[in-house]
């Protein structure tokens, strides 16, 4: 089903219950949670968190994994409307989409998680020591009572009836009286209208592959173990250590696909991560050993994600991370030392030998073991590996209506992805449960503000260790102990993790003990975490503006790691400063912004057409802005996917419905020509010439206003330059997608099929210097119609050229299906980009491939006609069409790394793989909205991993290709979390602005306008009665230039005013 | 009475130094002259410094005393270097013109009375000595003569001297100007060829010429400033309301030129510079023309405008000084007319309402 | 205690510089402790005496930085500031205090590498300058 | 805008300027257009006039003119109660376009009764030129010579070896605004080229870094802080200067040579961009600290690097009001 199609008349329960507590189940609850309904989420563990919680860094950014993902875990374990019902699981579902019943099981935890404050007494003596730690990978061990991880939320422990003695220790030790041995598991049922399955994945087990020494050999560890060994938090503290003796190893090498690509003993499938983890690890372990050397022994190299390309080539240049392309034969143990020897073939072809210190097996994620259960109960499908089933056109929907999948349970998928799919599965349950929205959500009441004036400032410093990524480094209790020698200084302590719940908890109790009437927290980035301790203050009753943060991770141990000493020396200064300023501040008050409840999407492709129609069908208006004369983008270009799909049928039904959507007003020939505004209340200007006044073609001006927007601009096909593989200057050269549309429109292959092979030569404007990165989907594409070709005629040989085949995730079973039907993969070296010419520029020495009858000029011909339109029409936009154009045959010259042997094939059809390039338009749009691109001229979001489809700006929002080259599903799901994001914004009438604004003080003000007129956005006007500057406080943005620029002072921004900087600057230098 | 040839002047400032006294006396600083610490240069002793000499007492800026916040009560506050600081060794200020002198007997009523001795000012006090030259003619802006001085008015002077053709007549004011005198003699006598005595007895002649001299340069001084009938008519109540007030004050751009480089106004304003936790408080010039000088916490002004802080300047000058001290608050030194860059001349003023009827 | 080092006062534009400085960090990338970053909305916030006072206070160099033009996320900010900066910038320099005390440098969210090299550049600069004197109370 | 000009350069123009000036003030005093007239009269010391506010008609008769008429008048504008006329000379009326620029007068509630300027008298220049402590007792302009009378001396310069330095380089003697022009343009001496004007800040700029230091400390050591610059310039109008604010505290209670150096650097930004140089400052600094320099390299900057002169354009924007993409950039890493 569609969403957004039911009869209103149905019953719809405004709540959501979301299976599975990882970033995905957590993502998808915030989203729903915010804007509008109440969250039941599931856990079968103790504790929310999943896999994420397990990592040590991320990819590409190298961010701490908990750091970031610590104030969502935070956020879900005291959301208003969030339930997290841990150790539980679905039973059964019954109902319909709108009004489901579910019954859940609920096992015992045999601690009171009410009354459970965590502070570990319990643990600390439990007799038994020895039980598995699961949460390390097994690594470590743990008590029978215990808590998942540090941060765990909810912070309670939990009794594992498997090891308990039953000594009874716990119940007498805990003051709390939280230890209930009677807890029993019991069922509970609930009412909600949707569903959410974000079950997350399980790691493949490498016993199954013996060579590779699994469980016999201790220094052969899987990636997910060595995670836990880099851990600050894992068992060796983030020392980098052997298991069997612990030895600091001097060589690891990585295995890549141990489990994955491989349909005998794994899984068919790719899983999509492994290449950038284990480069990651082997980055990681680097920065934690320096001394350690890496080698990652793989098959293809899959970076094809954003900024995945750039970080390899930092981990070989700069970490000097070693990779080798091959597969490991068998991996044996030298008894006496551990080490490890592993035998494989160079790409020479010889055998080799290398010895190392710890194996890493690169395990594939797999659907959880318990899936097939899971299915049943809820009643869905699971596709062949496993995974929750679902269409590459629907990619969220399964395949019962009404309940929706997101992350590693819909198919192997990094964290960003995962987001992106909770955020839009978050989205598409909106659109179906619009009508209750707001019926069960219960609205935040924050104790009354203290008065703080006239008790002066007392502040209580919170320094924080981040595991070791600032204590390592830092001297955080010196730090810490320094604080409390500082003016105003009442309270200072350090923490293991600020940023844990248990710390929330910790400060608010300080502020109370201590009468605190500022807090100081000296840890990471306020960027990601200052909103979080700000919550903390607000709910102990401080107004969060008396809170200050200083980063002494990301700016101080993480960039003088090898200078403790001075490292630390800033830390205090840093922390000196940030008190100085504590001691100023005031309490400030935000200010409420009505929001204007309709969206801007720019560009009517694929993401714009899905973001439009999930919006709309949330309710909310929707003007929808495209440059061309119809819907449908790049979409239009193409006719079938992977799997089979008419895109053009499914294209034609959705821009009918976005065409026919009453909350849609869909403009076409359109250009947005000037956005002004902020979150709620943008203004944007667009030309329509769709719509005339009279003249045509003239266009009419229209003034939108609109509460968010939503960037859909797209990318565009990289056309290679003049002449490049001959491409334009050659008939039978052509572009992955001309040659998608002959194959569609039948004009390929035509009658007779003696046309020579067809030659595919990939990453054709991607991984190239002009353009670094990978355009992700060409691989696939180029199997899609190789296959397309083979299924039609067998006997056409088919050869794809390609670096690494990138046909990541499910994909992989059509990179299989491909070679099964004879299509010939020859990789090329990357410095060696193969040459596309006419047999007479051939060069010597190289070997003829195809004995086929040369191509003779009527073949050209033929097959020119065939592309006829778009030959010709190119052709004249080229100018000249007979210089050096030219016709006949053609070659094209390969080396082939395996042969290591120079290739010539003379070719029926040369098909070239063009990447994907941003689109024109993105750097005025960036600049309209005052969103950054990245690099490679993409516009870049506001946090790779977490904040996949937002910008910084607020209520501004990108999907699709304006963000990044990606396949039709991603796409589709990227935009209905644009939609899903957008969607928080838009379902709250009122938005409160932050408290940091300029403010006049008349007495001082002399009047003289220079504020009003260097304000862009207005905010500043004179008032003619006193002919004083008055500040307009919804419209300023707290930017503080007016402050700047104001002579007599007479203008300051709250929260960054003259004495603030300058106790700072007083207490940085002297 | 003593004599002495001009151009022993310099030996008799070497004989001082020797006697390790600190002289001050006018130097340049830029195209401005103030009284410094000499050692070596010649004197040259200009008609009147840009600057007054109430800088050596009071000067624009001093600590009275540092303290730290970390320290301990007892420890925490500190005035034992402060006065050291005041660089107090035995001083003698040379070069200094009567009204100059005389201005130091008027901020003794301040500084230095029986209700109140500020230890910063008292201790340099009496650590100078205050060596007067009499003045040569008069600049159009003096008017010393109507404030009660005069070139040759020896008030708060300890020694003073005279000039007649190429010498200096030198005359003993005060104990502490004998003492002066009898503590450098000794290095004065002939000791060595090149520094023959320098000081002598002054024979009839010599003071006779004095005389003249006197005569002439107290006749060419501006008198004609009524002075004592406009104190006579600022001591009426009403005048505080007067309309002329609104007239005279106009032009008045509100700078401190007069009130900062008058010999007489002392007007200051205390505070504490602190960084971090320690800090010093300190006593720094302030002036009744700013409108910060009365500004309350409040917001409120009493003294909103430049009218009212022109009016509180004349009338502490020549009324409420008068009524706390029986002397006007000024020596007719002339500075405030010569420096205010409208030309606000205070001799007008005062006329104004001296012109007035007295009820 | 540690002898003597230069000590610069940063003052980063929130969204852009920033960032780009916590980009460096997620990035490891290794740059001189002598920084010391005050945070504002915006390099339009940086009055220029507030760059004057740093010099008195002692500090051997400072450092302001924002979006690169056009990147604003307050529109104008960078631009309008920029013009005070030409001003302070001259005006240092006529009036004799050593050029490379205080630097202006526009650096984006995405330029942890470049935010690193204008830190090692300034120090460098800032340490052969020597201790200031200039200006200093 | 009517134009008067004095009987044509006949015996004694600037008797007929004077005349004018008289006339102009009697009217618009009589036809009730202003309230107020602020022109010069005579001083108390030789070498000086002084500022007067005339509010009767038959007072004009007080009004007098002449190259010792050096004060500023529109520093009494910013926010003037009622209506006014003024003097204005060709520096003057370009303080005041910036006062209108920046809402401190409104253009019709000011009369500007424009001079084409033949340079003013610097007093100190006469002193240095007459030799140390000589007292002058009478001062007299004739024609274009000056006669100084003093304690048994008589001594007639040439005006224009003693103008002040900034009239020396002035570029614009002719007011650009005015309702009333009293005085022939050609009157006035001609405006110095641009470049002329720079000399002395680009000789300056040649010297080392370090002396340039030292000159500027030693300027600013003996500064006493009465803000006679500050008050005697019409563009220093804030209620409470930077200088005087308790918090922040950006110039400290201690009187040193590094906080006095802030108030100067300080002051010269506050009016960058706004200055035009009419010297008021420097004649009002007592201790004759050479605050031209600063103002005037500052000028230059502006001008080289955004193409822009203060106080012509009465329609324009003030300078940090507003920037062009292509402004200075190099300077920026």
């Amino acid at each position: 089903m569609a969403f957004g199609e039911r009869s209103a008349t149905e019953k719809t329960v405004g709540a959501v219950l979301v299976i599975g507590g990882g970033i995905g189940g957590m993502q998808a609850a915030l989203d729903l949670a915010d804007s509008g309904f109440y969250v039941y989420m599931t856990e079968k563990k103790s504790a929310i968190g999943g896999g994420m919680a397990q990592l040590d860094k991320t990819f590409p950014t190298n961010d701490c994994s908990m750091c970031i993902m610590a104030p969502k875990l935070v956020e879900c374990g005291r959301h208003l409307n969030i339930e997290v019902i841990t150790n539980s699981e679905v039973a059964d579902v019954q109902g319909t989409p709108g009004d489901f019943t579910v019954r859940l099981v609920k096992r015992g935890r045999y601690v009171d998680q009410e009354k459970c404050t965590g502070c570990g007494v319990c643990a600390m003596h439990c007799p038994v020591g020895a039980a598995r730690d699961e949460f390390n990978s097994g690594l470590g061990t743990r008590p029978s009572i215990y808590i998942e991880y540090p941060q765990a939320v909810p912070l309670a422990y939990i009794i594992d009836r498997e090891t308990c003695i039953g000594c009874g220790l716990c119940e007498t030790l805990c003051l709390a009286q939280a230890v209930t041995y009677d807890d029993v598991t019991c069922m509970r049922e609930l009412k909600v209208g949707a569903i959410i399955v974000a079950t997350g994945f399980d790691v493949y087990d490498p016993s199954e592959r013996k060579e590779y020494g699994y469980g016999r050999f201790p220094n052969v560890v899987t990636s997910m173990e060595f995670e836990r060994i880099l851990s600050a938090s894992g068992p060796y503290e983030g020392r980098v250590l052997r298991p069997s003796d612990g030895d600091i190893p001097r060589k690891i090498a990585f295995i890549q696909c141990v489990g994955s690509r491989d349909r005998a003993l794994g899984n068919g499938y790719c899983s999509s991560v492994c290449c950038m983890y284990a480069t990651k690890e082997a980055v990681i372990a680097k920065e934690h050993a320096p001394g350690v050397e890496a080698t990652v022994f793989f098959m293809d190299m899959r970076s094809y994600g954003k900024g995945f390309e750039a970080y390899i080539e930092r981990a070989k240049e700069e970490y000097g991370v070693r990779f080798r392309r091959t597969r490991v034969g068998e991996v044996t143990e030298e008894p006496d030392t551990g080490n490890l020897v592993l035998s494989y073939e160079t790409e020479e072809g010889a055998v080799a030998k290398e010895e190392f210190d710890i194996v890493v097996l690169s395990v594939g994620l797999r659907p959880p073991r318990d899936a097939g259960r899971l299915a049943e109960s809820l009643g869905i499908t699971l596709d062949v590996h496993g995974f929750a089933e679902t269409r590459t056109l629907d990619p969220l929907a399964t395949t019962r209506p009404g309940v929706f999948v997101c992350g590693a349970m819909q198919g192997p998928k990094d964290i960003p992805e995962t987001v992106t799919q909770a955020s839009g599965a978050a989205s598409a349950t909106g659109s179906i449960l619009e009508a209750g929205r707001g019926e069960l959500t219960r609205t935040k009441t924050y104790p009354k503000e203290k008065d703080v004036r006239g008790i002066g400032p007392r502040i209580g410093v919170f320094v924080c260790h981040c595991g070791i990524n600032i204590g390592g480094v830092v001297d955080v209790p010196g730090v810490a102990e320094y604080a409390k020698t500082l003016p105003n200084v009442v309270y200072a302590e350090e923490n293991l993790y600020t940023c844990s719940q248990d710390t929330q908890r910790r400060i608010q109790e300080k502020i109370e003990e201590h009468g605190l009437t500022r807090v100081v927290v000296a840890s990471c980035t306020p960027r990601t975490h200052e909103p979080l301790f700000q919550e903390t203050c607000r709910e102990a009753g401080l107004n969060c503006y008396l809170f200050q943060m200083t980063n002494i991770r990301d700016q101080c141990s993480w960039v003088h790691m090898r200078d403790p000493a001075r490292a630390t020396e800033k830390a205090k200064d840093l922390v000196k400063a940030a008190c100085a300023k504590a001691s100023l501040l005031e309490p400030l008050e935000r200010v409420p912004i009505e929001v204007k409840q309709s969206a801007l999407v720019i560009g009517g492709g694929l993401a714009g057409m899905i973001a439009a129609l999930d919006i709309a069908c949330q309710g909310f208006h929707v003007d929808l802005v495209e440059t061309s004369p119809n819907l449908g983008g790049h979409l239009k270009k193409l006719h079938f996917t992977l799997s089979g799909d008419d895109i053009q049928a499914y294209l034609s039904d959705l821009s009918c419905r976005v065409m026919s959507h009453p909350h849609i007003d869909v403009h076409l020939l359109s250009e947005v020509e000037d956005i002004t505004g902020y979150v709620g209340n943008f203004k944007s200007s667009i030309t329509d010439r769709s719509k005339t006044n009279g003249e045509v073609g003239q266009g009419v001006k229209l003034e939108v206003e609109h509460g968010v927007v939503v960037v859909a601009t797209g990318g565009r096909e990289h056309v290679p330059s003049n002449g490049s593989f001959l491409y334009r200057r050659h008939p039978l050269v052509v572009t992955q997608a001309e040659f998608e549309e002959a194959l569609a429109s039948g004009t390929f292959p035509n009658g007779e099929s003696e046309d020579g092979p067809i030659v595919m030569i990939q990453c054709v404007g991607s991984r190239d210097d002009e353009r670094g990165y990978c355009s992700r989907v060409c691989c696939s594409e180029a199997v899609k119609n190789a296959i397309r070709v083979k299924r039609a005629d067998p006997e056409r040989d088919v050869f794809i050229l390609y670096r690494d085949v990138r046909t990541y995730g499910t994909r992989e079973v059509y990179f299989e299906e491909a070679r099964d039907l004879g299509v010939v993969f020859i990789r090329y070296p990357d410095s060696e980009v193969p040459r596309v010419c006419s047999p007479a520029s051939r060069s010597e020495g190289s070997v003829e491939v195809s004995h086929r009858t040369d191509q003779g000029p009527s073949q050209g011909r033929n097959c020119r006609e065939n592309q006829g339109e778009n030959e010709w029409g190119s052709r004249s936009e080229n100018g000249d069409p007979d210089e050096n154009y030219c016709s006949g045959p053609v070659m094209v010259e390969v080396t082939d790394t395996l042969l290591g042997e120079r290739l010539s094939i003379s070719a029926g059809l040369v098909v070239l793989s063009t990447g994907i390039a941003p689109g024109e338009r993105n750097k005025a749009i960036a600049q309209m909205l005052k969103v950054p691109l990245d690099e490679d001229g993409f516009f870049l979001e506001a946090h790779m991993k977490l904040r996949p489809v937002d910008f910084a700006t607020e209520g501004v929002f990108v999907a699709g290709l304006a963000h990044s080259p990606k396949a039709m599903d991603e796409t589709i799901a990227q935009a209905h979390a644009a939609a899903g994001r957008a969607c928080t914004v838009l379902a709250k009438g009122v938005i409160m602005a932050e408290g940091i604004k300029s403010e006049v003080a008349k007495a001082r003000c002399r009047g003289c306008g220079l504020c009003v007129e260097v304000c862009q956005y207005n905010a500043v006007e004179l008032d003619d009665k006193d002919d004083v500057a008055v500040v307009n406080r919804a419209l300023c943005k707290g930017c503080g230039l007016c402050a700047a620029t104001c002579r007599c002072g007479a203008i300051t921004l709250k929260g960054f005013t003259e004495e603030e900087i300058l106790a700072e600057v007083d207490a940085l230098l002297c | 009475m003593l004599k002495m040839a001009k151009t022993d002047l310099d030996a008799f400032v070497d004989a001082l130094t020797e006697a390790s006294y600190v002289v001050l006396a006018p130097i340049e600083e830029g195209e401005a002259t103030k009284f410094g610490v000499v050692d070596g240069e010649r004197i040259r002793i200009p008609r009147l410094s840009t600057r007054p000499l109430k800088e050596l007492f009071f000067p624009q800026d001093e600590s009275l005393l540092s303290f730290d916040c970390s320290g301990t009560p007892d420890t925490s506050i500190d005035m034992s270097g402060v006065l050291a600081s005041a660089g107090i060794s035995p001083r003698v200020a040379l070069g200094v013109r009567p009204c100059d002198a005389r201005s130091l007997v008027l901020l003794d009523n301040v500084f230095a009375s029986d209700d109140y001795r500020d230890p910063y000012y008292t201790l340099r006090r009496e650590k100078t000595v205050i060596v007067t030259f009499a003045c040569p003619l008069p600049g159009v802006a003096c008017f010393c003569e109507s404030t009660g001085g005069g070139p040759y008015d020896e008030t708060g002077s300890d020694v003073f001297f005279m000039e007649v053709a190429d010498s200096y007549l030198v005359k003993v004011i005060s104990e502490k100007g004998k003492g002066l005198l009898q503590e450098v003699s000794p290095l004065l006598e002939g000791s060595s060829p090149e520094r023959s005595c320098i000081l002598h007895e002054a024979d009839d002649e010599d003071i006779q010429a004095v005389m003249e001299a006197k005569a002439v340069r107290e006749q060419s001084v501006n008198t004609g400033v009524p002075v004592e009938a406009a104190v006579a008519i600022l001591g009426q109540v009403d005048v505080f309301g007067d309309s002329a007030w609104e007239e005279v004050h106009k032009k008045c751009l509100g700078c401190a030129v007069c009130t900062y480089l008058c010999p007489t106004c002392h007007c200051f304003d205390i505070g504490d510079e602190v960084t971090g936790g320690s800090g010093e408080r300190i006593r720094n010039w302030d002036s009744c023309m700013f409108p910060l000088f009365t500004l309350h916490a409040s917001g409120h002004n009493p003294r909103p405008s430049r009218k009212e802080r022109f009016r509180q300047r004349v009338m502490h000058k020549f009324n409420y000084f008068v009524e706390n001290n029986d002397c006007m608050a000024c020596v007719g030194c002339g500075r405030c007319v010569r420096n205010c860059p409208v030309n606000l001349d205070i001799r007008q003023v005062l006329a104004a309402f001296a012109g007035r009827e007295l009820a | 205690m540690l002898d003597r080092e230069p000590k610069i006062v940063a003052f980063l534009c929130n969204w852009c510089s920033y960032a780009g400085a916590d980009l460096a960090g997620t990035g490891r990338i290794q740059y001189p402790p002598n920084v010391r970053v005050i945070r504002v909305p915006c390099s339009g916030r940086v009055d220029p005496l507030m760059i004057l006072k740093c010099l008195q206070r002692g500090a051997d160099g400072v450092l302001v930085s924002g979006c690169h033009p056009g990147d604003c996320h307050y529109i104008a900010g960078n631009y309008l500031a920029r013009r005070k900066f030409v001003l302070l910038d001259k005006l240092l320099d006529f009036f004799g205090i050593e050029k490379g005390r205080v630097h202006f440098s526009w650096v984006s969210a995405a330029e942890g590498e470049k935010f690193a090299d204008v830190v090692k550049q300034v120090t460098e600069t800032v340490r052969a300058l020597g201790k200031p004197t200039k200006l200093v109370r | 805008m009517n134009k008067m000009t004095g009987s044509a350069m006949g015996e004694d123009t600037r008797g007929a300027i004077q005349e004018g000036i008289r006339n102009s003030a009697a009217r618009m005093l009589e036809s009730g257009e202003i309230d107020v007239f602020i022109g010069y009269e005579d001083g108390t010391l030789p070498l000086r006039t002084t500022p007067v506010f005339i509010t009767r008609p038959e007072d004009a008769e007080r009004l007098v003119w002449g190259p010792m008429c050096e004060n500023n008048l529109t520093c009494y504008l910013p926010k003037f109660q009622g209506t006014v006329g003024v003097v204005v000379k060709g520096c003057d009326v370009r303080t005041l376009v910036n006062l209108i620029l920046e809402n401190q007068i409104s253009r019709d509630k000011v009369k500007i009764v424009g001079v084409p300027c033949t340079g003013i008298i610097d007093r100190d220049r006469v002193g240095k030129a007459l030799g140390t402590d000589r007292i002058i007792n009478n001062a007299k302009v004739i024609e274009r010579s000056l006669m100084l009378e003093g304690d048994g001396f008589e001594v007639e310069m040439e005006i224009r070896d003693v103008l002040a330095s900034s009239c020396e380089v002035c570029r614009y003697p002719v007011p650009v605004v005015y309702d009333v022009l009293i005085g022939d343009e050609s009157m006035a001496k001609d405006g110095k080229d641009p470049e002329a004007g720079y000399l002395e800040v680009e000789q300056f700029a040649e010297l080392q870094p370090d002396a340039r230091f030292s000159f500027f400390a030693q300027e600013i050591e003996g500064c006493i802080q009465c803000y006679a610059c500050r008050q005697a310039c019409p563009l220093c109008y804030c209620l409470e200067c930077f200088a005087d604010r308790q918090s922040p505290k950006w110039i400290s209670r201690w009187r040193g040579l590094s906080d006095k150096m802030l108030f100067h650097l300080g002051r010269v930004l506050h009016v960058a961009g706004r200055c035009v140089d009419c010297g008021a400052c420097r004649r009002a600094c007592p201790v004759g600290i050479d605050l031209r320099l600063l103002t005037k390299n500052m000028e230059k900057v502006v001008k080289d690097s955004f193409e822009y002169e203060s106080g012509l354009d009465i329609g324009g924007l003030p300078l940090l009001a507003t920037y062009r993409r292509e402004d200075p950039d190099d300077f920026i890493l």
